[in-house]
């Protein structure tokens, strides 16, 4: 179980790295959603980040570790570590994607916080510790450690 | 060998001295009409197979036909490793005979190959691949191979630059140690095979395409080739990468997919690593040439391609594990790479024999390991085109065992432990 | 590296999928010997365009139909096996 | 030691404030800030910086850039340097490579002297006898070898990666590749400028006045243009399938080199022309230079290059090397004009050019000799992008052909052209490669491209002789040290192709990989054979463009490994670390025979977290299960679980485990830790290709629960301290599964299964408490004297008891009977996968048996993978699982061997590695230990 808060240094452009390991999840089987941010990464499933919605539900909150990575640098120490194009025009607020973070397969979704960048990077649980060791080295260069 | 001036030292020093210029390694010749034997692909089984032919059996009215230059396929784009300690006792015999005529080759053809026996050493880095090393250590043994499993202090002493410390991911907990294996220069075989067969009379049709294969009720009439047609009532594919497509021309399919087999090379430096490195966990192999450069291969690519490109992850990957072995060696500078194409079969074991067409024999199939089979599969396909039968060494490669569902074992290893 | 414009997620690397190979239907499981190894084994591994199976493992994880030319590498068309193409 | 620092020059990049002291061979010397190795060296008068590969003769430098051939050195551990590329630094120790005992005096150039004995593989051609020599040959020829040296302790450094996503990647600087960076980012693309100099500019950087005039004006604009991301000394290394491009940035501050991993939609090629060397007799001698070699010495570095020089020329670059000589005070002693048939025939002297020998039969005495013969084009990336360039016989070189429509080829590429004209040009390129980004991103978005590609309009190309070789002989490739005359004696003696030439003779093999060498090795080879081969050949260039440190290439290299929530436990309690696949778990916690001792005699814990565990519910789970298992599952009750076996279609095995029904549409399947990943993919494959109308939804759950298996008599008495689930053996019986809560957590799942052949539950707690759960099981043990026990153990008593573990007591062939459970083999099942083949392997029967073996001395455990031997019929099976069992006290084997020894009390002969041979024989249940499952069942 991963619980260490990662700080940079001190002013807003700053990166934190946090761990949400304990955030309730849920996986949802059907076309919609509810809940505080639902995304779906493959046709007919959503995921689901809040209280327990209707429907076909599995619980996911033990099966992912969660990190949310915010500051300005996010999407440039994202980009060392994730071949996907973080470009507003092709990944914007609230975008979703299930793919390689870190050699890793990961839910990535980005959920800006009042203007400053900021993405939740949802491994699978047992690949957390991996993907905190992957995130602190990319983050040398902008102070995370 | 009558046509042939020798090659020596002493015959250096006169030319050198005399100014006066070598005799051509092989002539060129126009397509004749009919050969007794048409060997498609001029690479080491192709040119070896006419070699032994006609060194063998006597059998010198053979064309080779090569699309560009001899040695341009796997031949000339391998890693050069030999090395005979398979898993399979059928696997280890083969391959211990290659390993024999390796040996001899040089004199053989009067030509120095460069073999290189400096070791072969493949690194275990879990229990279940040491387990599988002493497997193939236990069979080759039994079959008279030098091969034995090593502490990693052994390692340590026999390649003093690899990282034997408790290693988090990947700790080294032995090895397969296999004395006679090590690496030969890939062109000068393929040079030498081809100037013995052509002082025996072979054709060496280079530059030229086989177009077609005319089959008549069931049997082989003739070829066709971007220089012409010829008659022949023996066909032997001798590709790799495009064995799929030759074999096509005649009818007939192969249990094959191509994929391409990435390699790279470093700028040279001095020696210093001596043995040859292989780790199945890291996907990786490495040798120093007489050059100081490194050679790496890998695992056959992800998906199928007849392409020889290569790409960007062969190199990334390959450089990540070699850092894991050896870190020392982070700055040396990758130089070059390459790809060629290996035709998978699904039980890592080649195709030999004959065909349900008369005449159409396949030496095919060879996947990653074809180069260091050379020698013998040309030896073998030799006598089995004399005898009329396939022998007892590759009896168990033939193309009906996938009909008879009775696959050869190295599968076994491929598919044991992780 | 390729991109492999999934109908679901849309341009990703080919590391984020594997690779299936040949479709080759399944015969009735009452078939012949030869039948049934021709399905395990023989494969046509022809030049050129080639329809094959891809599984976006490190995505949607949905299976996929993909026509791929293997000389140039050049996709052609990406279809979800299920039919389900609004990328 | 004699200063040639000139005076201040326009155009150069040295800081006169900054003096850097560096050794040269152990000795100090001082360069300036800005400067490179080579030119710092050149200001302190060396001439001589390198030996040659074979021959071992003096050389200096030639082209002045990355690709010099004779400028490589060895940096402290670095071996390998472009000392012409990478600027001198504070302390830097400096030595030349491939000298012994030293640059001035090298034992081994006595070769040159027998240079005639040693032809292009003189070594295919001897050594050969005896045999018995052959090894110390070859040690001889491992001393040829021309590299640095590799430290063995050195520690390799930082380096990283890094994916970007340009519209547009320029590939060179120079007024056409600035031009193009403008245009694109005008027309809104973003831009990655990437240039292999320290600083922007290329050739103009030592141009004339209004050529640095126009070249401030561009940086300026770039400067400006945030659309444009400017990498200096960067190269663009190789172009791959689908615009994949990799970018080594070599001045970062946080690394020492990261590499770039670029999607790019347009990839233009600026990248201008190499000045091509050529080939006389004494071409090699320190003092012979490139026109533009000495043009980057006095330009950009203020080094004169010389005092009393010859010029050859046949272009611009060589008339405006003159001005540039004279205004740095070097004496033109002759020019000799390429044009008007003038040219060099031979350069003498034995430390560098003493003596230059015209055409005209004149000897000119003079310490330099600059040649400016032509030009050759750097292909190399179009080639990686399927172009195959043809030559032009009017240009001299060769220029692109075809090439798809996401590259761009610009500037001295495609012809030639003032610096006003490659602007203009630069800038037409540069718009259509934004209209064709923006066209592939369309496509990408699902669209329709809005445009069609358009032809831009390229360059003239002016006149230029086609000068390759004088008439006589001299180096080709000055790396591989391969003269013209080793050309020709290749091609006489049949290796008639220039690939097999090549081969050969080496001829572009060395570091510099042709890029200088290529085509007057093409030209040669086509004068040797008697044709053209310029006009019928190709060149062809393999990736990378510029040679990549292995460190570039790694970055921050992180191989994935999983962890157990318990895990952090394990590491406290010093675990012995077992690597299973991506997996680190506990082996054992150091004593794994007592750990066995504690779960037989009463009770113990092993955290199997890592094993699969699939989430299935819908109606049509059962069709599911009953078609990838081999054994029946339309009627599991809820509650119970079962054990079944997967096969693949070939019939080999492929997983196994026990799949549970814990409500009526809900089951939970559990597979092999290894096997997970495969199976999950396995099951999806089915579902969506062959029964997409089955309802089945699928959820990976495997890192959700953390898995604790307690075994041993005592297990339900520890388990009844935590749950509420009642554990009556009438109410919760063997191989019947539970829900309830442990420890106090909710949701929980129990099953009673024994893989160690003992009572045991296997608890399944939601992950986030599995440390919790596991450290209460201990504590409320206590009294039970519970202990911990790893991998170690358990594969210890399931070998007791008999169990198989896939992959290791099956390999790749082994197929469904044959392992014991035959029975659950239901072949009369209408279809699952593998039954064909099942069918087939039952009728045969011919099969190799899983069997428990036991060696006569029970004392002796075969190690694993021991052969078993017949004097007549060979290897007859193998030991795949051997222990010594604490239990009964003596060594356990699993074996498979051949169906005709498979009977019990057959006798068996185990051949050890040692190579002696032990009698075992063969038992009659696969469980040496309580084969009848009491201990199970209580």
């Amino acid at each position: 179980m991963l619980t260490s808060i990662l700080k940079g240094h001190d002013s807003v452009s700053d990166l934190t790295l946090t761990d949400l390991g304990k955030t309730p999840k849920w996986r949802l089987f059907g076309d919609h959603a509810t809940g505080d941010l639902a995304w779906s990464i493959s046709p007919g499933e959503w995921t689901v980040l809040g209280d327990r919605p209707d429907g076909d539900v599995v619980d996911l909150t033990s099966v992912r570790a969660m990190f949310r990575l915010t500051g300005v640098d996010a999407p440039r120490l994202l980009a060392k570590i994730c071949a996907l194009d973080l470009g507003d025009d092709v990944f914007p607020d609230k975008a979703a994607a299930r793919t390689l973070v870190g050699n890793v397969a990961t839910e990535l979704v980005r959920d800006d916080h009042d203007g400053v960048r900021s993405y939740l990077i949802l491994p699978s649980r047992s690949f957390g510790r991996h993907m905190h060791d992957v995130i602190r080295d990319a983050g040398g260069e902008f102070g995370l450690g | 060998m009558s046509r042939r001036t020798r090659f020596s030292a002493w015959k250096l020093i006169t030319h050198g001295l005399s100014r006066s210029p070598w005799p051509k390694v092989w002539e060129h010749h126009d397509l004749a009409s009919a050969y007794d034997v048409v060997i498609v692909g001029g690479g080491v089984h192709g040119l070896a197979t006419a070699y032994y032919l006609a060194r063998n059996h006597g059998i010198t009215n053979v064309a080779v036909v090569e699309k560009s230059y001899i040695g341009s396929g796997g031949s000339g784009r391998n890693t050069a490793i030999v090395r005979s300690n398979y898993l399979t006792v059928e696997g280890s015999r083969f391959y211990d005979r290659s390993v024999e005529l390796y040996e001899r080759l040089a004199s053989d053809l009067n030509f120095n190959v460069m073999f290189s026996q400096r070791g072969h050493m493949t690194l275990a880095h879990n229990d279940s691949s040491l387990r599988t090393m002493r497997w193939r250590a236990e069979v080759n043994k039994l079959e008279g191979i030098d091969s034995a499993v090593i502490s990693p202090d052994e390692v340590k002493r026999l390649a003093p630059f690899i990282d034997t410390s408790d290693h988090p991911r990947y700790p080294i907990v032995g090895a397969l140690w296999h004395p006679p294996g090590g690496i030969v220069r890939h062109d000068a075989v393929v040079w030498g095979y081809a100037r013995a067969a052509a002082s025996l009379g072979v054709h060496i049709h280079q530059e030229t395409e086989l177009t077609g294969i005319d089959v008549g009720s069931g049997r082989i009439v003739g070829v066709r080739t971007s220089r012409g047609s010829v008659s022949t009532s023996t066909v032997i594919n001798c590709t790799a990468g495009w064995s799929s497509l030759v074999s096509a021309m005649a009818g007939v399919t192969l249990p094959i997919t191509t994929r391409p087999l990435q390699a790279a090379v470093t700028e040279p430096v001095r020696q210093f690593l001596h043995p040859v490195i292989v780790s199945g966990s890291l996907h990786t192999y490495v040798s120093q040439t007489a050059r100081g450069e490194f050679v790496f291969g890998a695992s056959v690519d992800p998906f199928t391609s007849y392409a020889t490109r290569g790409s960007l992850e062969f190199t990334t990957g390959l450089a990540g594990h070699i850092l894991e072995l050896m870190p020392a060696v982070a700055n040396m500078r990758l130089l070059r790479q390459w790809a060629g194409l290996c035709d998978m079969t699904p039980d890592y074991g080649p195709i030999i024999g004959p065909t349900e067409i008369e005449g159409f024999y396949v030496d095919v199939g060879w996947g990653t390991y074809g180069f260091k089979a050379g020698p013998v599969a040309g030896e073998s396909v030799a006598a089995m085109i004399a005898n009329g039968k396939p022998g007892d060494l590759i009896s168990p490669f033939g193309l009906d065992r996938f009909e008879k569902g009775t696959l050869t074992a190295e599968k076994g290893a491929a598919a044991v432990g992780h | 590296m390729l991109v492999i414009i999934c109908p679901n997620c849309g341009p990703r690397n080919d590391n984020e999928f594997s690779f299936g190979g040949e479709v080759i239907p399944r015969p009735s499981v009452d078939t012949d010997p030869a039948t049934w190894r021709r399905y395990l084994y023989m494969r046509t591994n022809t030049s050129g365009w080639q329809s094959e199976r891809w599984f976006h493992v490190s995505g949607c994880r949905r299976f996929l139909n993909i026509e791929r030319h293997n000389v140039t590498n050049e996709i052609r068309m990406v279809t979800d096996v299920g039919g389900n193409n609004d990328a | 030691m004699r200063d040639h620092r000139l005076d201040p020059q326009p155009g150069e990049l040295i800081d006169r404030s900054e003096t850097v002291s560096f050794t040269w061979n152990g000795r100090r010397l001082e360069g300036l800030e800005g400067d490179t190795i080579a030119s710092a060296l050149a200001a302190n008068g060396v001439r001589v910086l390198s030996r040659s590969f074979k021959l071992h003769r003096r050389r200096g430098l030639l082209t002045a850039t990355y690709h010099d051939p004779n400028a490589m050195v060895q940096v402290g551990d670095e071996p390998n340097v472009r000392a012409a590329h990478l600027n001198v630094s504070e302390g830097m120790e400096v030595s030349a490579q491939n000298v012994w005992p030293a640059l001035s005096f090298d034992v081994k150039a006595a070769n040159q002297l027998v240079s005639r004995l040693l032809p292009p593989g003189f070594y295919y051609k001897t050594f050969m006898a005896p045999r018995r020599l052959w090894p110390w040959y070859q040690r001889v020829l491992g001393r040829f070898v021309a590299g640095g040296v590799v430290n063995p302790e050195h520690q390799g450094g930082e380096y990283d990666h890094r994916f970007a996503h340009p519209d547009v990647l320029v590939a060179g600087s120079g007024p056409t590749g600035m031009a193009a960076s403008l245009a694109a980012a005008e027309a809104g693309a973003s831009v990655i400028l990437v240039e292999e100099e320290p600083a922007l500019g290329g050739h103009i950087r030592f141009g004339d006045d209004s050529d640095l005039g126009a070249l401030a004006d561009l940086r300026a604009a770039i400067e400006g243009q945030p659309l444009i991301e400017v990498m200096t000394d960067a190269v663009v290394a190789g172009r791959y399938d689908h615009n994949w491009v990799s970018v080594v940035q070599r001045d970062m501050a946080h690394v020492e080199e990261r590499l770039v991993l670029a999607r790019v939609k347009t990839l233009v090629v600026a990248a201008g022309t190499l000045e091509r060397p050529y080939v006389f007799r004494g071409n090699d001698l320190p003092g012979v230079m490139l026109s533009t070699a000495v043009r980057r010495l006095i330009n950009l570095y203020a080094v004169k290059p010389g005092d009393r020089a010859v010029v050859l020329t046949a272009n611009q670059s060589g008339d405006a090397a003159i001005t540039d000589l004279e205004r740095a005070g070097v004496e033109i002693a002759a020019v000799l004009d390429a044009r008007t048939g003038e040219t060099v025939v031979e350069a003498t002297g034995r430390k560098g050019v003493k003596t230059v020998v015209d055409s005209n039969g004149r000897r000119i005495d003079a310490d330099l000799l600059v040649t400016a013969i032509g030009w050759t084009t750097p292909t190399a990336l179009l080639n990686m992008a399927g172009d195959r360039p043809v030559y032009h016989s009017g240009a001299a070189r060769f220029l692109p052909s075809s090439l798809p429509t996401n590259v761009l080829a610009a500037g001295g590429m495609v012809g030639d052209g003032t610096t006003d004209q490659l602007v203009e040009h630069g800038t037409a390129v540069g718009h259509e490669a934004a209209v064709r980004a923006e066209a592939v991103k369309a496509t990408w978005r699902g669209g329709a491209p809005e445009a069609t590609p358009r032809d831009i309009k390229g360059l003239d190309v002016e006149d230029h002789p086609e000068l390759y070789r004088s008439t006589t002989h001299g180096f080709v490739d000055f790396s591989e040290d391969v003269t013209s005359e080793d050309l020709f004696s290749a091609a006489a003696e049949g290796y008639d192709s220039m690939e097999l030439a090549k081969r050969y003779t080496t001829a572009g093999m060395g570091p510099v990989q042709g890029k200088v060498e290529a085509v007057n090795a093409l030209a040669v080879h086509g004068e040797a054979v008697g044709t053209s081969l310029l006009e019928t050949s190709t060149t062809t260039w393999r990736p990378p463009y510029a040679p990549i440190r292995l460190g570039t290439l790694a970055g921050q290299y992180h191989d994935p490994v999983r962890y157990s929530p318990i895990h952090p436990w394990h590491e406290s309690h010093n675990a012995r670390p077992l690597i299973a696949g991506q997996w680190i778990r506990p082996d054992h916690y150091g004593d794994p025979q007592a750990e066995v001792g504690a779960v037989r005699s009463s009770v113990g814990i092993i955290d199997v977290s890592p094993l699969g565990k699939i989430d299935l519910r819908g109606a049509d789970v059962p069709r599911l299960l009953e078609f990838v298992y081999v054994n029946k599952w339309s009627k599991l009750e809820i509650g119970k679980v079962r054990y079944g076996m997967m096969c693949a279609e070939d019939g080999v095995i492929m997983d196994d485990g026990v799949t549970g029904r814990l409500s009526p549409d809900r089951y939970m399947m559990s597979t092999t830790s290894g096997g997970a990943g495969v199976v999950w993919n396995w099951l999806d494959d089915w579902l969506q290709t062959s029964f997409p109308e089955w309802d089945v939804k699928m959820t990976a759950v495997s890192d959700g629960y953390a898995s604790i298996n307690v075994a041993g008599p005592n297990s339900r008495e520890l388990v009844s301290r935590l749950t509420d689930i009642d554990l009556d053996p009438h109410q919760f019986g063997y191989m019947e599964v539970r829900t309830g809560t442990v420890a106090r957590i909710a949701d929980c799942f129990l099953w009673r299964i024994g893989f160690t052949g003992e009572l045991s539950y296997e608890i399944h707690v939601p992950a986030n408490h599995g440390l919790e759960v596991w450290e209460s099981l201990l504590e409320e043990g206590q009294d039970l004297e519970v202990r911990p026990f790893g991998v170690e153990a358990q594969r210890i008593m399931r070998l007791e008891k008999g169990h198989f573990i896939v992959g290791q007591d099956t390999d790749g062939l082994t197929q469904g009977f044959g392992f014991g459970i035959d029975w659950a083999i239901k072949m009369d099942k209408p279809d699952f996968s593998g039954k064909p083949e099942l069918a087939w392997q039952k009728q045969r029967g011919d099969y190799p048996r899983l069997v428990a073996v036991q060696t006569d001395d029970p004392s002796i455990v075969p190690p694993e993978a021991s052969q078993i031997i017949d004097r007549e019929a060979g290897i007859v099976g193998r030991i795949t699982s051997s222990r010594m069992s604490p239990t009964l006290d003596r060594s356990v084997c699993l074996a498979q061997v051949a169906h005709n020894r498979a009977a019990a009390g057959e006798k068996l002969d185990i051949r050890l590695p040692n190579g002696t041979t032990v009698p075992a024989t063969v038992m009659e249940h696969l469980a040496h230990f309580d084969p009848e499952g009491t201990r199970l069942r209580v």
